[in-house]
């Protein structure tokens, strides 16, 4: 099969559906002749054209109110967020509005909208442009989170989302722009609410989301030459979670250790671990680890941004613990 | 009093005054359930400021939209909606226009272009304006007026929409009902500057226009919705007006805030409703006893709906999950 | 001892640290005159005058950007934000500025700000003016986040809160205003990062938080009729949080219930339960027990609204299903 | 270009120079690091716009406060800054401003007067205008000047902190550096209306300036400073400039979004150093000689600088926990 960025997956994933559905347009910054200073949007607006890929001005709040709006009327806008941490701007305008309107209208009233934005440490951009806030929108009920882990689910969760009825958040990792993975060229969807075995195994689950499912697989590798089996997991959206996934594995290997990206205090991670805790509590032999990213704000300096987020090495040392049982009375 | 009359008009004449009356009946009945304590929560009652939602309503037809605000009954009953979902809905029943699930604060009326009351001041500034960028991508004549208060000038996403529909020429037009106040502070202590020098600031053109002069309001939402429609949009209108009563039902001593006075001037001598009426006789478009005859049906009207509202059933509790996410097509229950 | 309202106790907390140290000032909308909406402000501005106690316009970005600053440079802000939902209007300036700012600066701007709300739902406010949104600034280091639970710990948590060198933000519940708790004439500070045991107990553990305090003390006392014990807790602050007084309660008790008015998913309950988890994993007859409120927009209708959050029979019933241990593979 | 000059003011003059030579410096010397590698990350070079901070920045004193934006080291260098202590944060150095932990985007020099580059576009707007507010909370003189570009004229925030600062005169300037772009988008698709106008709304007095003039740009600034010390603030000022290399240094292919013409023709016509060193030449303020000395002792305190900054350590990974929250009197460890 042919293998394309995550990059081109994104872009593919937006230009087929662009084509097959003309109540739908993007807007953002820099989105039409620079294509996002990521370049994930190149060619678009020569295909499409300004109508339909729209440059705005420096107004999160405001393009994030107009979209709302515009799914409200029957056009099914996506918001191109260029930094992850550019969410904080439009929680009143996504959660106060979008992520409310089909209930507080008893269902007369639908936003069917996606914001793509995206995560991600480690490429020195510092505090304010490097952060994983998917946690913030997964609290909120009446949004749904996707979090792709490869070029494959990039395209697939894109498409599903543009689709869904709901306002959908998608972050992307964007030290995974250049990344390659096999994609059909062949039209796929990626359902929301299924998550992806990526690897079968029987002695400990790794759960892992967007850019920790790569950090999940190496510490498997390495668990693998010490002839340990890890089941490596991405739920691939954490609204709606595929809960029973999840447990299953849990109650066949009775170890987990949850990774994630953002914060780990109040983060996605607790809230995995305790589902797998409630609802696998007599199978586990040991209790479910957490590695979220440091609870410190991201620091600039390369010698300490590394040790902010989870590492392969680092969750191959726990898992080792676990399975080990050195995890007596925890960390 | 403005005069843009013509007989031919009459209809329209008659249907803003029972459209202004309606919306005071209503307030006067939710202020009535509230003060029996039959109504959950509080409401801002419109009163006053009638001649704004009704002048501005009649000038749209009704694929237009419009957006409302916390004070959202007057926009709401002046777009067209009915009584009976509209107390139902204030009440929490199921047979309100968001089965009881927004409340006062959040009625909309899709049907009728409602996009719905805000309980965000100035929250619905970008969804007016992308309503009307929808209309223009989806190849529609659709116009949206964003109403707003005076307070909402105070919120920042409103100059980030503006200038987004004064770039690309939207067909929105933001109407700002500057009735003094907002909650207990007076414009001027929140204000800087001119109202209109805030729109003007983008290049859009705006308009002052006396709030309670129904037939004044009309006119220029008249001209500047025709031209929105034809593309020559985005446009801002200051509507003077006043509330009769507090912020909200429970704002009962306002002296500190505001002197009587002050309140019985605009009652006495601006109120839209029996101004208007002094027109409509003087002009003999209606008599004496055809006005008298619009108030009692609108009461009646008005006492059946809440009648029907109070009997009716709450929404059932299952419904507490439902409407948290749309159905998608070939998905079963909702999630 | 005198009992004084929630109300009171914060117009009081106030008031003594503005007399203390004049670099205090509070800010916000109709804070003055009208002392706010729920009127806990009430006689502030006659004694401090409108230099100290200043009416905003309705700009919550705005105001809060503008503590940042003063808090930066040598004044200590208090910030008044009318409801907990409006949170959403200051994310990026509380969570991408005031946070950061210590850190980023290497430990030489400090933002010593309090930022004062509320939480809360059932009080017919429909889905904007309901929220408990105390998760996601908990999720953000740098913030400290105090949960009051009575007048008593409203004035020791707001005058620690006024002190403190770092943005503190300040859940109140709206529903007790009106409540009234004895409350000392002397001065004293409660400190953050020490939970309170309200009430001692050797057979579960009830984790509770603000509003859901009183709830969790209501179920013990049905639960002390059937002649089960249960230990109730209130961290009191979920940032610094006192673990290890949580985890030895559960140590003791070896069941727990977490009960939070934030909703359930990615919030309060999933991050406290997973770390009794972790750390008391081999002490625990049974899994921690959450109880957020539910995932939905809080609705407008009585009928549903009340349904929507914890009460003291649920926790009860709860309770009395975990001690009984029929909470074998969950719920 | 302007003549407000006495030899009197030579001391300024020079001072003037030197400061837009030392970030002409500073920035060749950032861009060479990153070509080569050095540098971690991104970076956005001044170079271009160095009249505007250094006049604005000639006309504070060291207790008046500025924010800055991600494009900061021209003005974090015209606020006084050490080229050492700059260099070390930008490869994220013990020894920073920030310890290495702010970098390019977040350097701030609280003792000068330097609350801190800021990498959320406006986002300093607020903290600008509180500074104003706490000075005059706490009684002081200070005046705050609040820089940031063309593009962040899209944040609302700005239009909610200039109202507050209209409002309650505060002696804050916003100083508006209109350089034509916001990344790859040119101002007039990104604003609509004059730009001035946007503080005009607020009763806020406005003025255009050529900010590659540096003499001009003082004047004004000495002017509107002595000013808003008095009282009589908020002012903002539009300063026309022009940004000499891409968005950000990696920023190369340009010409899809400006002409390589448009870029030869400010920098060959419009430089503010060169301008500006033709100017002392023929006032006879400073020789040739004395010219070329500026710039070689300039080139040489970067080159030091940097070379100490390579060899400086990183700071311990201990530290990384370190500055989340400030202790309290009496607190034990960083939380
Ligand atoms: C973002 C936000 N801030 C504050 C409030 C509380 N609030 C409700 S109405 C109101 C005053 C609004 O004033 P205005 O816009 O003039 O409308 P009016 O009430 O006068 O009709 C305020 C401050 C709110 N609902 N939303
Ligand atoms: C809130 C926010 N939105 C977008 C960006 C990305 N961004 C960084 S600089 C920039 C352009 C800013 O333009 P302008 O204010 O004119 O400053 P200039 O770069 O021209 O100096 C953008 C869009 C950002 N950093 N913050
Ligand atoms: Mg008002
Ligand atoms: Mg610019």
């Amino acid at each position: 099969m042919r293998e394309i960025t995550l990059s081109k997956a994104v872009n593919e994933a937006i230009a087929e559906e662009m084509r097959r559905d003309s109540t739908i347009f993007l807007m953002g910054e820099d989105v039409a002749e620079a294509g996002t200073p990521f370049k994930v949007l190149s060619g678009l607006v020569e295909e499409f054209g300004t109508e339909r890929i729209v440059d705005t001005p420096i107004s999160e709040p405001g393009f994030m109110g107009l979209a709302v709006g515009a799914a409200m009327t029957g056009s099914r806008p996506i918001v191109d967020l260029m930094f992850g941490d550019f969410i904080f701007l439009v929680m009143d305008q996504l959660c106060n509005q979008a992520a409310k309107t089909h209930y507080m209208s008893g269902g007369k009233l639908s936003v069917p909208l996606v914001l793509r934005t995206n995560l991600g440490a480690t490429r020195r951009s510092a505090a304010q442009h490097s952060q994983s806030l998917h946690a913030l929108v997964a609290h909120i009920p009446g949004l749904k989170v996707a979090m792709p882990s490869s070029a494959y689910e990039a395209k697939g969760l894109m498409k599903t989302a543009i689709r869904d009825e709901n306002p959908v958040v998608i972050f992307e990792d964007k030290l995974m722009y250049n990344d390659k993975a096999p994609v059909p060229e062949e039209e796929y969807l990626i359902p929301f609410g299924e998550a992806n075995i990526l690897r079968e195994g029987r002695d400990i689950t790794l759960i892992g989301t967007s850019s920790m499912v790569q950090v999940c697989e190496k510490a498997a590798d390495m668990l693998a030459e010490q002839g340990i089996e890890a089941e490596v997991i991405d739920p691939r959206t954490l609204v709606p979670l595929d809960e029973d996934s999840l447990i299953n594995s849990v109650k066949k290997t009775s170890r987990a250790i949850v990774v994630d990206e953002g914060h780990q205090s109040y983060g996605i991670t607790g809230e995995i671990a305790s589902r797998l805790n409630e609802k696998a509590f007599y199978y586990l032999d040991a209790p479910v680890q957490r590695m979220g990213a440091m609870d410190v704000p991201v620091p600039f300096s390369p010698a300490l941004e590394d040790i902010t987020v989870p590492t392969p090495e680092r969750v191959f040392e726990q898992a080792l613990k676990s399975v080990k049982g050195e995890l007596f009375h925890g960390a | 009093m403005s005069r843009n009359s013509k007989k031919s008009n009459d209809e329209a004449y008659v249907r803003m005054y029972q459209q202004m009356v309606r919306i005071r009946a209503f307030e006067d009945n939710a202020n009535k359930l509230y003060l029996a304590a039959k109504m959950p929560g509080l409401t801002h009652m419109y009163s006053g400021q009638e001649a704004v939602a009704v002048g501005i309503c009649e000038a749209l037809k009704s694929t237009d939209k419009i957006t409302s605000t916390h004070r959202g009954h007057g926009h709401c009953v002046a777009k067209g909606a009915d009584f009976k979902e509209m107390f139902c809905e204030l009440l929490g029943k199921e047979e309100g226009y968001c089965r009881g699930k927004g409340g006062s604060m959040h009625i909309a009326d899709q049907e009728n272009g409602n996009l719905g009351a805000n309980a965000i001041v100035g929250g619905s500034a970008g969804i007016a304006t992308g309503a009307a960028l929808s209309a223009k991508h989806l190849g529609k004549d659709d116009v949206t007026v964003c109403f707003f208060g005076d307070g909402a000038l105070g919120q920042g996403l409103l100059y980030e929409v503006m200038n987004m529909a004064a770039l690309w020429n939207l067909p929105v037009i933001y109407a700002c009902e500057n009735n003094l106040y907002g909650e207990y502070t007076k414009v001027e202590e929140m204000a800087a500057g001119e109202l209109t020098a805030r729109a003007k600031a983008f290049g859009i053109e705006s308009h002052i226009v006396d709030g309670q002069d129904v037939l004044a309001v009309n006119k220029l939402s008249q001209d500047l919705v025709a031209r929105a429609r034809k593309g020559e949009g985005p446009f801002f209108m200051q509507l003077n007006t006043y509330r009769y009563h507090g912020h909200h039902v429970g704002d009962i001593n306002r002296e500190y805030y505001r002197p009587k006075s002050e309140e019985e001037l605009w009652k006495t001598e601006r109120d839209p409703i029996s101004n208007f009426a002094k027109w409509l006789l003087k002009e003999k478009v209606l008599t004496e006893a055809e006005l008298n005859q619009i108030e009692k049906d609108v009461q009646q009207d008005a006492k059946d709906a809440v009648t029907y509202a109070e009997a009716a059933d709450y929404p059932d509790v299952s419904e507490v999950t439902l409407h948290v996410y749309k159905q998608n097509q070939g998905e079963g229950a909702s999630q």
